[in-house]
């Protein structure tokens, strides 16, 4: 088999497949088990606030044709009660990445803080989310305060520091460029779309927040030219994100320049086993193509 | 997602109802939906008729239970499922153990049992009488059920695990089934564990997407959703947090 | 069958189905053949310029699993020579909306004196192109330069006046806003998103400019909830566009708050008849759940 | 797209090869493929070999051709397709006119319409004698294969409508079939309606997408891609363009 082993801003993983954000990274034990048994190189939590959060009502979330629409709305037990979850994850012995949000620079920092505290090997800053007011696309949209929020983090912790970025915005490079001058590490391209579906039948909105955010196969072309464009303007590495269900959708963003890719949405199909399946696909593929190492892939698309 | 019309809405004890709709599901026991009540919520229900009409069987507790009990003939609901896995009977003894609304978990699988030739015991348990629920229908199925009421007013006075046990010292079944309150599950494993018979239980926790991708209804390393609802003894011996923690929804441990 | 019947910004069209922009909308005979056989309400031209261009080059469009990618890149004839094709377009008796693109207020002015010179029944901005340099984007995400252009439009031309947006900003009714408090008539969403496909096998992105703009399903959640946002705040009626490939789809959009739809890369699965037969499903549709007029649907799930 | 393999590259003469790669497309007689070669362009191509091993005959013309010619056995290309409408081949004696590379469209028509036991005569013109392409190729299959060059080295002297024309009148044919330069193809549309013959002809316009959508191809009222390349006489005869204007990459039209 080929050579899966990668390292991410200074993050050795087995492979270059982390779970995504927000599916079953909110307890200890799930996380654990997404490495040990799922086989992921890496884990990220569930974004994470300072208080805890119930998050939007029901339906949430809704299977669509071609992708999943989830209107979580950021349920979260709260940071204080986090490092309980934190210990368990961490015996996995992969590294688990603090996804956070909030709606300030300082305190931002401050549940950095408490992520490293809690022994997190890096933090995935959440400047993205579409359906949460305040916590999300104001934010992460403008250059400016996102410069900010990473240079508030970056003074306060001393592990790497990944900004996860929308694709809602006409010039994603630009808020890339601005967190990667402000001091983070790797950037994770993309969360969610904006959408929503309505019933017909019915005549409502599905959602119970009406308003989500769109994952799965439909955002993938959006994802790789996210990573693409990113990538060729950014030092630090970039992580893919979106629509990520076989090696082959995992390589179509390593050749667009992802150091790694995130998978979420595909653990509806492929289950908590996903990211071994992928890695496993992955290095088919490699052999397959006579490719020896990540290295050869990664930005290949890009003629580097 | 599918968009269902109800057929019609029955009521099976005082604060309970069944409603039927139009959806050929092919739900294997033990299985559920998520049902969206447009304008009101999405809860997850076990489905406790099969066939052409399908149909759930909802305890009121609050507000989407109560909106549901309040559906006309005619009015459309939206089903996600069949979800998760269901039970898994093997042996030719069969007890099945429900507790208040749980009794519904139980339902398709006490009917295939059934059909497949098993001897099938019930031991329901429910505050009152009148709360029982399905005792006419299990025993017109052909089972041999017996109740429990907390109030003493219909059979056994006390817990429904009592009654199990009683009835296991009779004639140790082959195989318990059971849903209802945690902690009445975690006594009936231990009472299992005992005799050394297997168990499957089907676990009810906080559930927001169903499917396996939010993480609400971790219970240890199982997703209750995806893995479950139904687990066997030993996986239930595995989880830390069966019949001791359950998260809200903001996934806060408490006591269960 | 259910009156289809209906009439956007004084325009009156048999149905609300509208070929989209740069769908076969280049030549008087394409468009006069989308009215008369294939059903269209309306027409929307190719987007015109000053000059003619030739666009990007080959491969420029490519079908996906769940969408279309291309990168035309705005190819057109110049609006100088397009008086022929509209003169051969209006005598299929339908409103011919002339879609025109330009990086400045005065040309976009300019078109527009042209295409009503032609005989447009309205024109259609096209701010929204997400893969021409200069010509989309930059200018379609900025609420300043958008009402700048429409202003122009509107002292320019006694016609309705239609502003097309583009989903890559972070908050799409800002847009619309401005757009209607510089006096547009509709507003059309949405545009493409920007999007890439990498060949892993060849290794390479396989348009030819790399980048292009995603079509079809894939876009359709996007698009429904960009129009259920902008309904929801202006006036001036909205058109929706993105992945209407059915009936079903055309009300999912309707029940948004659009009072019609376009339908672009529909027409190379159903053909050009893809306007006649979405408005007969749309009929359909109304007759199975009893609604007897247009005006019961549109906005439905908004709960007006 | 699929990703294919070229096998083999093959001289037909001096200035025409035809690649042949992996892909069983089972395209009908006179569709074509969108053909890319990645980095450089993607170009119309008519289908000329089916089989396991498909293969598509190409003149070099300029860049795009020149990278086809120069492909190597191993070499991946895409292809899109099959893509359009071909030739419905009706009646018992054909005529299958070809002018120059064109004649690669003509060559599964020419191969299924023998396969059906239908007589075939095949009129092929060139500049030259070393251009003409397909006559070895045909004669093997069964045709009655008759040439025409513009400067005389083999065969009729002059137009391959010409040598048309001579064939017509010594057996009329069923169904005349022809691709080539456009202008030899409205000339070729005149003689069948003089002589009542049905005709098929296949039109290479300047083509974007391949799949109907961009419009680039449109003539007259058809869009080539997606209505044709194969277009009747009696549609022929509705475009007012037909041999008269051709569109340029931006849309605007030039004479043929
Ligand atoms: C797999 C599964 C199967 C179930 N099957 C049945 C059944 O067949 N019949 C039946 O009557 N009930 C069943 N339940 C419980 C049912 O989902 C809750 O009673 C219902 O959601 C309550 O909603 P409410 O708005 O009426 O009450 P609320 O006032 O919202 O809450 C009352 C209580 O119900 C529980 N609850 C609320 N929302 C949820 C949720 N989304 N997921 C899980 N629990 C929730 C909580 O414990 C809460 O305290 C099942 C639950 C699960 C997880
Ligand atoms: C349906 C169809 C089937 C065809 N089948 C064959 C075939 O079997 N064998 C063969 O040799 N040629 C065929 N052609 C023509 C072939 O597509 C062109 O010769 C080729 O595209 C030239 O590309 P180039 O880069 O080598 O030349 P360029 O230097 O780019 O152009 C030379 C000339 O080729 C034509 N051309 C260029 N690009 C295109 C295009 N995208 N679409 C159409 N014409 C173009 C133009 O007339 C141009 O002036 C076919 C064309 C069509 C439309
Ligand atoms: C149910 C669900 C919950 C999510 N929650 C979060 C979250 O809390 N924080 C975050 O940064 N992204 C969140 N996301 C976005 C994912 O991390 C990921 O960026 C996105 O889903 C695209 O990847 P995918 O197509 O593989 O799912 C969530 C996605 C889903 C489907
Ligand atoms: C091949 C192609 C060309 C397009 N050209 C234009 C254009 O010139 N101007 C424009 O405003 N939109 C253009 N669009 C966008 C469409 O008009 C439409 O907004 C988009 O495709 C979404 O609709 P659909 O999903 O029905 O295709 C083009 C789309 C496609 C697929
Ligand atoms: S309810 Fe979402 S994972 Fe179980
Ligand atoms: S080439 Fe695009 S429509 Fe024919």
């Amino acid at each position: 088999m080929a050579e899966l082993r990668t390292r991410i801003a200074g993050l050795e993983m087995e492979n270059p497949t982390m779970l995504a954000s927000g599916i079953l990274g909110q307890t200890g034990e799930s996380l654990f088990r997404i490495v040990r048994e799922g086989g992921a190189g890496a884990v990220v939590t569930k974004s994470i606030g300072l208080e805890p959060r119930e998050g939007h009502g029901s339906p949430c979330l809704l299977e669509l044709d071609n992708g999943i629409l989830n209107a979580m709305g950021l349920p979260n037990p709260g940071i204080d009660s986090f490092g309980e979850e934190m210990a368990v994850a961490l015996k996995a012995g992969a590294p688990v990445i603090g996804s956070i949000f909030s709606d300030s620079p300082s305190n931002f920092a401050a549940l950095a803080r408490k992520m490293e505290g809690y022994g997190a090997a890096a933090v995935e800053l959440n400047l993205s989310c579409p359906h949460a007011e305040k916590f999300g696309l104001d934010t992460g949209s403008d250059p400016a305060k996102v410069a900010e929020i990473v240079s508030a983090v970056k003074s306060a912790v001393k592990m790497p520091v990944f900004a996860k970025l929308s694709p809602m915005v006409p010039d994603i490079t630009a808020i890339a460029l601005a967190a990667e001058d402000a001091g983070c590490d790797a950037i994770v391209a993309i969360n969610t779309m904006r959408a929503m579906k309505i019933d017909i039948d019915i005549g409502k909105p599905v959602l119970r927040n009406k308003v989500g955010g769109l994952s799965g196969r439909a955002i993938k072309p959006v994802g790789v030219r996210a990573v693409y464009e990113i990538a060729g303007r950014v030092k630090v590495p970039v992580i893919g994100a979106g629509g990520v269900y076989t090696g082959r959708d995992a390589v179509e963003y390593l050749m667009a320049g992802a150091s790694a890719v995130q998978i979420g949405s595909a653990v509806r199909e492929r289950g908590i086993g996903a990211f071994g399946i992928v890695s496993a696909e992955i290095a088919e593929f490699m052999k397959e193509n006579k490719y020896k190492s990540l290295n050869e892939i990664i930005g290949l698309a890009r003629g580097k | 997602m599918d968009i269902v019309t109800v057929t019609g809405v029955f009521n099976e004890t005082k604060n309970i109802k069944t409603i039927r709709f139009k959806w050929a599901g092919r739900s294997k026991p033990g299985q559920f939906a998520m049902v969206w009540i447009p304008e009101v919520d999405e809860v997850p229900m076990s489905i406790s008729f099969s066939g052409e009409e399908s149909g759930i069987t909802v305890l009121d507790v609050g507000e989407a239970t109560w909106a549901l009990h309040n559906l006309k003939p005619g009015d459309r609901i939206g089903i996600k499922g069949p979800l998760g896995k269901g039970f898994s009977i093997t042996g030719k003894d069969i007890l099945a153990v429900g507790g208040g609304s749980g009794t519904a978990a139980l339902a398709l699988a006490v009917e295939s049992a059934i059909a497949k030739g098993k001897k099938v015991r019930c031991a329901l348990g429910a505050k009152t009488s009148g709360e029982l629920l399905f005792k006419k229908r299990f025993t017109d199925m052909g089972a041999d059920v017996r109740v429990a009421t907390d109030d003493g007013s219909e059979g056994h006075h006390g817990f429904v695990t009592q009654l199990a046990e009683k009835l296991i010292a009779k004639k140790k079944p082959d195989l318990i089934i059971a849903c209802g309150p945690e902690r009445m599950l975690a006594a009936l494993t231990e009472v299992a564990a005992q005799h050394k018979i297997g168990i499957q239980c089907s676990l009810e926790r906080y559930m927001k997407c169903g499917i396996g991708l939010c993480g609400s209804c971790q219970c240890g390393r199982y997703t209750v959703c995806a893995d479950g609802p139904v687990f066997t003894g030993g996986q239930l011996a595995e989880m830390a947090d069966f019949g001791k923690w359950k998260r809200d929804p903001s996934g806060r441990k408490m006591h269960c």
